[in-house]
């Protein structure tokens, strides 16, 4: 059992809440056409993004996925680069090259996020591999979902990590989706977590709506990894409340893919809603407490949606930068 | 704008055609050959929950089949398939989701045929999407055709409008060989009159020439036709005579109709929104070079993306992709060139 | 129990046979320059190879890799084209295209062998998803290695097997190495059946020097395969006596990777007299009878030679056929 | 062969040299870079076996590590170590294997920096051989260089010598970007001088004039810079003053050198191992005829293997691959022709 501070509860608490605004915020954004392209939001998935990457330290590595934004939110990147991210702009934590899908802020180890699925973790592997070469006790976690478990990239990473006991936690945020699909029909097992059983290392399946319980999981996988034993496989069951992106004009013909009823059940299990009451039972904050952290969070939002519209767009004389690091001009 | 329809399209002895967007012409062509054809299946992820069109899910059960995120599996699916009676058509989705697979698409597909001297054979359709325009960054709009143009054993083909859509793909799927069909997202929700002709095909191999003229041959690539179509309304109708070209299959390529016309013109233009290094524009100008030696009135040019990835923000991204009025200037200074010639 | 008759069991040991004195004898002619390109032997797998082979009918489908010769032989295909391929010879089974990597004889359901590891798994899964829509009970067997089993596509084509419920069989002829690289450092389970939990899939260690047990086992996957049930994983324990492959001048540098005792101790178990001894003490056939169907095989493999070597090697004027069906001139 | 050496390698402070093959020098100089620079690491399928290329294990330990055949994670390992400190030299063994790994190279190596907006380096070798002219047959044979300069973010080197390989191996390990290193099997036991400065270097994007001349310029990719050599025998000494150029590095690429040559030579022919369509051949024609518009004195020619696979039969093999015969034919029928010009 690992023991958290109140700063550290409140902090988890702040983290969760500042992913669900900040998607909601961006999806609004996007409804409303200020941020281009499509979008993906980690609402009602916040538990096991803040659980895990609390669990982790600042010069720890993270590789993610499309569903991007809260990762890096949950690893504590200020959210105005983010936010300015996403409306495309110069002051973008990827300069506007990225966007949505492909967040990274390396100064707080967040080594990119993917618009590849199943990308993620081979890069993670790396990472791994190379705090162990420079002998840190650095760990990496990559987090992917359910539907990335059935690509080739999962399988040979894991084994890979396995063969090396390289000090990597693959995390599968099961959201019971890949877009319209169901994970139960397309993943043969029914716990991903007995994947790991191929590689020989430990898997879990951790209740991903208890922040508390992520963060016990991912610790223990931290240890292990920090131990030199190796990498760890977490099946974090969660679920998404919005669909699978949003999209802007597209995805009208798409079917109805699970039950309003389903989604209901879900919401009931809201984690920020369970960590709040837990936070209040326990006393580490009153309900006062939890609605101040709440409105100090709507005005970190406020502000990064503020920095980001007052930003300007790249200039076009910059689109040939950042190709090469050795400078070589591109050809046009 | 009937200059999509070609003498070819027009020789069908049906002449009723309906209106119908590019990519519900493409999923009509499948489902119609699905109809006639009981070898004929579909997969792709999502495609039941009709994420990339709506297939008629009761009356096919299970030949339209939801994959799993298993790129490499999927097109070995679709080739082992192929080599044992079925002709499946497999969508990929989005174009750079072909990496995934391209061991199963450049060692296995494209080579088994040959490798087994002639045992196999590979009828097989691979669709793909290129998301660009639209801010999907660069790990979804890459514009990739040119690559597998460097492959032998794979065709390639381009559409660009719903009749071409069509009509190619009613082709790639009666092809016996396996053919990639790289659609254009940016095309998907354009309109046009389509043949309803069960039969209605486009060879592959066969130029389509979209507006006649005798001053400078302007070929275009998929989407790239439509910024070469804005870029004649800006020159305007008088001073240039333009003939316009569209490949429409990259491989096999109809080197006859490209090469025939700059015999008439002289003067060459190629636009493509692809990188430029070792891309189509490249290989039509090397093509061109080796033949007309001598006698072109004109620099060949071409007007490509760099060789650079497109951003996410709307502006970079655009900035990079040819423009009408870069492909305006393109055909103009062609025209108006009065340096060394014969 | 699967009974096998008489003929059966004699037919074993013909093709045990004639693997084993095919790749003698090409080994030696590649040796002496007459086949051109590198050559891996399937000596010391025999058991493997055949027990599964005669587990399945002529029309069912097969998939191999680069250790390709003894997958058709063992399905049956006549050995005269086959060395006629290893020669590059116009009569060769591939016309001379292939080579001893890519064997394939699809009159018997051999789809064709591969030089990519790996890459003949996802095919299988192909053909047997065909046989499904078709409504034969035809199957699938794919024969891949210890090291493809960290591969992309063995994982990917597995789950796609068993959520379609495929009847396939996976079979994984587990000699121990790769190349030169032990598969107890690399794959990081240590039965490579235990790999089939992720797939919620029967998985199975086989004794592949026993040919009896591996036609049993696979007698087994391919009852289940054709009920309906999916696909089976047999990792089939065996040994190959030779080096990965004879590549000609290339390898010096090539450290000793196994000990001499390690071949020694497999030999003793070698698949081929064991089964000689159980037919002789089961009273199939005595020694004679032995000595008789190795004869046979001998001038077989003779005939073989003499047809491949009296055969012409393609004529440069055909250096363009067979790149597609449907004729297109290729560009030069 | 004096003509290996070029004007650059002269200037070198130590001029002592050693013996050494391709696949020697190749391997040294990881081995000198993996001493001089402790974030240096080398990894491989089999390379602790020695298979390709002995490295003292003893000393580095750790740093020479066996990989599994997973290539994709294979890759994937050598960008997140790049990523964070490391300078990963990865022998991927055979350039066909490239394909398995996609993905890993042309969506995260050739991508990953740009997306970010520089916020990542990716100082990655990615060693690889072409296995072609031995019967490998074409699981094996590719030469598809070219596909990769199709890709904006890659750099690509093809040595065509010993002396190449080691200035090359030592310019991709300290380049900060992802470099392709593709080495030609057939030239790896070439033997030639090398020299023994632990700096020597020979930086990406400067191409090597093998032979100065003024009649036609040749341009020869790794190893059919060897067939250019056997063609020039064929011509004899007398006659046509020939140029050879040898690009070395594909991204980026050395067009002042190329250009300056033609523009003295206004004839050029190129020679290239990999396929026709999209090669590297047609980008240097097309390059060509944009700039010598109505100044070059032939048609720019290419000799390269056509749009087909090799096969195993090594007649077969042979006859598509560019001959001395065919290279000699083409740099004559350059020089003499006498058609339409200026
Ligand atoms: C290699 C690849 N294949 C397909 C896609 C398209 N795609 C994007 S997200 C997605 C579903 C991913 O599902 P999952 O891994 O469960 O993550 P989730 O979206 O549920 O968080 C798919 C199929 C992709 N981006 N990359
Ligand atoms: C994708 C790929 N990676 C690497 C190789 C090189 N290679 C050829 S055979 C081989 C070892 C295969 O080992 P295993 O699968 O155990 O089969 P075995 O040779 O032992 O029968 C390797 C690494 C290859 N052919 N394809
Ligand atoms: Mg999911
Ligand atoms: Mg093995």
């Amino acid at each position: 059992m690992v023991e958290l501070s109140r700063e550290a509860k409140i902090e988890m608490l702040r983290r969760m809440l500042r992913i669900r605004i900040f998607d909601e915020v961006a999806s609004e954004l996007q409804a409303k056409g200020e941020i281009p392209g499509p979008l993906h939001t980690s609402i009602g998935q916040e538990a096991e993004v803040v659980g895990a990457c609390m669990a982790l330290s600042r010069q720890d590595y993270m590789t993610g996925n499309h569903r991007s934004h809260g990762h890096p939110i949950g690893k504590g990147a200020p959210l105005g680069p983010l936010m300015a991210e996403l409306l495309g702009k110069e002051t973008g934590v990827c300069k506007g090259r990225g966007g949505s899908m492909h967040l990274a802020d390396f100064a707080i180890g967040s080594l990119g996020e993917s618009g590849i699925v199943g990308a993620g973790m081979p890069i993670a592997t790396g990472a791994a591999l190379s705090a162990k070469l420079r002998g840190t006790d650095q760990v990496a976690l990559t987090f992917f979902g359910d539907g990335a478990s059935n690509t080739g990239p999962f399988h040979e990473s894991l084994n890979l990590a396995a063969i090396w006991k390289l000090p990597v936690i693959f995390l599968c945020e099961n959201n019971g989706y890949a877009v319209v699909t169901r994970a139960s029909d397309m993943v043969a097992v029914e716990n991903i977590a007995d994947r790991a059983t191929a590689y020989a290392i430990p898997g879990e399946v951790v209740d991903g709506q208890n922040v508390l319980s992520v963060h016990e999981a991912t610790s223990r996988a931290v240890k292990r990894a920090q131990s030199g034993a190796g990498p760890t496989l977490l099946d974090v069951r969660t679920y998404r409340y919005r669909d699978h992106a949003e999209f802007g004009k597209m995805g009208d013909s798409v079917a109805s893919y699970r039950s309003k009823e389903e989604v209901e059940a879900a919401r009931k299990r809201d984690p920020i809603e369970m960590f709040a009451k837990i936070l209040i039972e326990g006393e580490v904050l009153d309900e006062d407490g939890v609605a101040s952290v709440r409105a100090q969070v709507i005005s970190e939002v406020d502000e990064a949606v503020d920095f980001a519209r007052a930003s300007a767009f790249p200039d076009v004389s910059t689109a040939f930068d950042f190709l090469f690091v050795d400078a070589v001009a591109p050809r046009h | 704008m009937s200059s999509i329809l070609s003498d070819e399209v027009h020789q069908d002895s049906s002449n009723s055609t309906v209106k119908q967007t590019f990519l519900e012409a493409t999923v009509a062509t499948i489902v119609e050959e699905m109809r006639a054809d009981p070898t004929v299946f579909t997969m792709g992820q999502d495609i039941r929950g009709g994420v990339y069109g709506a297939y008629p899910l009761a009356e096919f059960g299970e030949r339209v089949r939801s994959l799993p995120i298993s790129e490499a599996a999927n097109v070995g699916a679709a080739i082992g398939s192929a080599m044992t009676g079925m002709r499946p058509v497999l969508d990929m989705t989005i174009a750079t989701f072909l990496y995934s697979a391209m061991d199963q698409i450049v060692n296995q597909a494209a080579k088994s045929r040959f490798l087994f001297g002639g045992q196999a054979r590979l009828p097989l359709v691979i669709r793909c999407t290129m998301f660009y325009g639209s801010s999907q960054a660069a790990h979804h709009n890459d514009r990739a055709y040119a690559m597998f143009m460097h492959v032998p054993g794979l065709k390639i083909v381009v559409p660009s409008s719903p009749v071409n859509a069509k009509g190619l793909m009613r082709a790639a799927i009666r092809s016996n060989d396996p053919v990639l069909v790289f659609e254009d997202s940016t095309l998907w929700g354009t309109r046009g009159d389509v043949p309803v002709d069960p039969d209605f095909i486009i060879p592959l191999g066969e130029a389509e020439i979209r507006q006649r003229g005798s001053d400078v041959t302007v070929i275009g690539i998929g989407q790239s036709l439509r910024t070469v179509d804005q870029a004649l309304k800006l020159l305007g109708k008088d001073g240039i005579s333009i003939e316009v070209i569209d490949p429409r299959s990259l491989c096999p390529f109809d080197w006859k109709t490209v090469l025939a016309s700059v015999d008439k013109t002289r003067r060459v233009v190629v636009v493509d929104n692809g990188p430029m290094t070792c891309g189509v524009a490249g290989e039509i100008l090397a093509t061109v070079a080796e033949h007309f030696h001598g006698r072109l009135l004109a620099p060949p040019k071409r007007v490509t993306a760099p060789d650079m990835h497109l951003a996410f923000s709307p502006q970079l991204e655009k900035a990079l992709l040819p423009s009408r009025e870069a492909v305006a200037e393109a055909i103009k200074s062609t025209f108006e060139y009065r340096g060394k010639e014969i």
